[in-house]
């Protein structure tokens, strides 16, 4: 039996484009030199890797000396992070940050706390946009570093990105942003933010996993995490990854070619799939309504838990994600619904459907035809539920 | 890393050798890297006539060597003084940063090998 | 014109076998999920993560929960390292490791020493081999970590690790090998060697760049050095790199497979260009003739310069490194080399000619033709020569 699966979890990792992979394989078999050697195999692939450098460059406004290759997301986050606050210690060691950061952010975050470092998470609102209001409050002249991501993972908030850059820049606070969830999404232009620093994550746009950038405007002080050959200016030693980076090159290329028209696409989506679930009774849409990522539609569900749903939409070939604690592995409801002010049971009933420049309509109208009847089959096998 | 033109000189040298009944003899190396070149020099009325070059160095330091002695013959001597490794660097198309004392290594083996000349002339005076 | 490229480089990298490849490509556009996910694309990866951990663990003779993926083999060098280091801390401060470890070791140690460790590099003979009784020397109570190479990156040696691991184990103190150059060469068991950790990379042996492995005896006490989502047991947070992870997986199946075949071809491949390129008057091997890794030769010519027969090589079609002052970023000649006792101007002469499993006798044959009058055309060029 074949079943055309349809797939919803793109904010967790998405399909990687033909044209990525096909700009990658030369670098495997043929073109498959040490960007340090010296010999042509070896200028070939530094070509590749500058090549590479520089369009990622372009995708996001900055030059290419700006921009560090890493292995992921978290990596850039750490370095960003950790790299930032050490290599700020002696001017203070007060961090600000939100309360609905990814994992990447806030472990990062709490293990400074075990080393001396103090961290605010600044509270969101129901929306779960940051109160700018309170973030200006936090600030002290211990503060060295802020760091807010620009789309989140869970709700596909987006943060007011611009105001924050504003407000570091007049305190001369550095400015972090996590964009993995925003790049393709929304415009990130690093100037047009004011950041200092930006994470992107290869996977989350169609490129492949392992790559990850970090935007590092010029004098930018962070120290290294891993020590050794002294690649990409020091600040993250070890052989490039070649192959993926010129993944991350071509699909950050793509993104921006085809902005306007992914963007258009995944809203149209989104709103059909937000639509068509909210008409479920005892329903509710988690974020925000218009500052919300094009291709996030979250919503929970009363009296029922998510990962049954997940595993009852999986077996009608649709795979999407929920924050129930009972799918997590420390048992702990979503921390990004919670801080939105749901209740844990609400917060266990959620689902997460995230689409991509792949999905079709026609997926979409699917997922509105199932949805119900799992929703129903489990409310009446649910105590909680009274008709 | 490096430029076109920097291969060409460093594949193909112009003016390798020695000249046995040189006029004028300049050896310098590098304290940074350990490299050595010497400048042989033939000068006629003040003028470099002929100018050969030996070297054990790297690709920038073999090109360099090649360029400066292209640039200085012909020249007079207080002439040929006034070149500089930027200029043989800019002759070259330009050379990585961390080459750039190649081409200093170049400059000075000229600047040597005409003060050696100059001593002798004063000598025989 | 298309010349015919011998790549005698393959210390620096490899060329990724077409099987690999194979193995890996279903996992970027077909079986992309993330293995964090619930639903089934995310069990698929999952599983072909968990896969290629077994193959790795069979392969190196360790048990699947002792395998940690990295991003390459500077990152579990550095992991095993710091977070080692760090995790001992209340035990002592005191590293010992030898003076021709690679960057990703020796950058490590010059970090922790910043950071208030002692760190004590044990010098090595004339061929390159560690001289145990100056460890064993070496060892205070304050020692807590030992971490020396397997095989040497630039003169191949073979440490005496099964001798360390003994000392190690003796004196209780946690043993760490970089085995990166050494896996598919020698014989890679850790129990056998009697190490606590042992790093590997994907791009030494046919895999994809970008993958490393930490193998981490159970019980083996390490701090994370980035912090996230908690994957790998804690270790190396971020989301698994699963096609590197799988392509990894597959060339350790195929290293272990053709190890035997792989090695007699590499060593009669060896011998013939050593005896061939030693005929060259004015030579001399650098490393052990018979502690040595089957793929590695290393030999300096006196009077001429590493960075300068290299380029020529290379317009021959010949791709080889040097430990030349000349051709490294900081201008210092290698220092594996000097350790070994030659002085400045020997190191600058000396050239690396790795091959590999793909490397042809009539490739060796060219680059015994070829090399000699490269040699004496520099000769003739240099000062320091006189017939
Ligand atoms: C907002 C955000 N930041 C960071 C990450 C981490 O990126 P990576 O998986 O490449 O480590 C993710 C995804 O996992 C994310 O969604
Ligand atoms: C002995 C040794 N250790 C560590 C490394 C680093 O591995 P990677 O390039 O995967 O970071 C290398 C190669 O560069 C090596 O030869
Ligand atoms: S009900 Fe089983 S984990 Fe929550
Ligand atoms: S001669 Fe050593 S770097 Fe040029």
């Amino acid at each position: 039996m074949t079943m055309k699966r349809v797939y919803l979890d793109n904010s967790a990792t998405t399909k990687v484009s033909d044209e990525v992979v096909s700009a990658m394989l030369p670098y495997f078999t043929e073109k498959y030199g040490n960007p340090s050697s010296l010999h042509s195999a070896g200028r070939e692939a530094r070509e590749a890797v500058e090549a590479a450098r520089a369009r990622v460059a372009d995708a996001i406004g900055a030059s290419p000396a700006e921009i560090i290759f890493t292995s992921g997301g978290t990596e850039s986050d750490n370095i960003a992070i950790i790299g930032g606050a050490l290599a700020n210690k002696k001017k203070g060691n007060h961090i600000i940050t939100s309360a609905i950061e990814h994992p990447a952010v806030i472990e990062t975050c709490r293990h400074l706390e075990k080393n001396g470092f103090k961290v605010t998470y600044v509270p969101v609102d129901q929306e779960g946009i940051l109160r700018l209001d309170e973030l200006e409050e936090a600030i002290t002249p211990e503060t060295t570093l802020i760091t807010v991501m620009h789309v989140n993972n869970e709700i596909g908030t987006i943060q007011p990105i611009r105001e924050i850059g504003k407000i570091a820049k007049e305190k001369d606070i550095y400015f972090h942003t996590d964009a993995v969830q925003a790049f393709g999404k929304v415009p990130v232009n690093v100037d047009d933010l004011g950041v200092d620093m930006l994470s992107l994550s290869s996977h989350k746009v169609h490129g492949p996993k392992g790559v990850g950038v970090l935007y590092l405007r010029r004098g930018t002080p962070v120290r290294s995490l891993v020590y050794g050959g002294g690649h990409e200016k020091g600040i993250r030693s070890g052989t490039e990854n070649v192959a993926g980076i010129v993944g991350m090159g071509k699909a950050c290329e793509l993104a921006v070619r085809d902005f306007d028209r992914n963007v258009e696409q995944m809203t149209r989506l989104r709103d059909r799939l937000m639509d068509g679930l909210l008409k479920i009774d005892h329903s509710r849409l988690n974020g925000s309504r218009t500052k919300r990522s094009p291709n996030n539609v979250n919503i929970s569900y009363s009296f029922v838990e998510g990962e049954s749903m997940v595993l009852l939409l999986d077996m009608k070939g649709i795979e999407v994600s929920t924050g129930s604690a009972c799918s997590s592995k420390k048992l702990e409801a979503s921390h990004v619904l919670l801080s939105c002010g749901l209740d844990p049971e609400t917060a266990h009933g959620s689902l997460r459907m995230t689409n991509s420049k792949y999905t079709t309509e026609e997926e979409i109208d699917y997922v509105i035809e199932t949805l119900p009847g799992i929703v129903s089959r489990l409310r009446e096998m649910s105590p909680l539920y009274k008709k | 890393m490096y430029s076109p033109k920097v291969m060409t000189h460093f594949s193909n040298p112009q003016n390798v050798g020695e000249i046995p009944d040189a006029d004028g003899v300049g050896t310098v190396g590098n304290p940074v890297c350990g490299d050595m070149m010497t400048i042989y020099l033939k000068i006629k009325d003040d003028r470099i006539e002929d100018i050969k070059f030996k070297t054990f160095g790297c690709g920038a330091a073999i090109a360099t060597s090649s360029m400066v002695t292209v640039m200085a013959k012909g020249k007079t001597l207080d002439e040929a003084l006034k070149i500089t490794r930027d200029d043989v660097a800019r002759e070259l198309d330009g050379l990585p940063p961390q080459k750039m004392h190649c081409s200093n290594l170049a400059a000075e083996a000229l600047t040597a090998a005409i003060e050696d000349y100059r001593k002798k002339q004063a000598a025989k005076k």
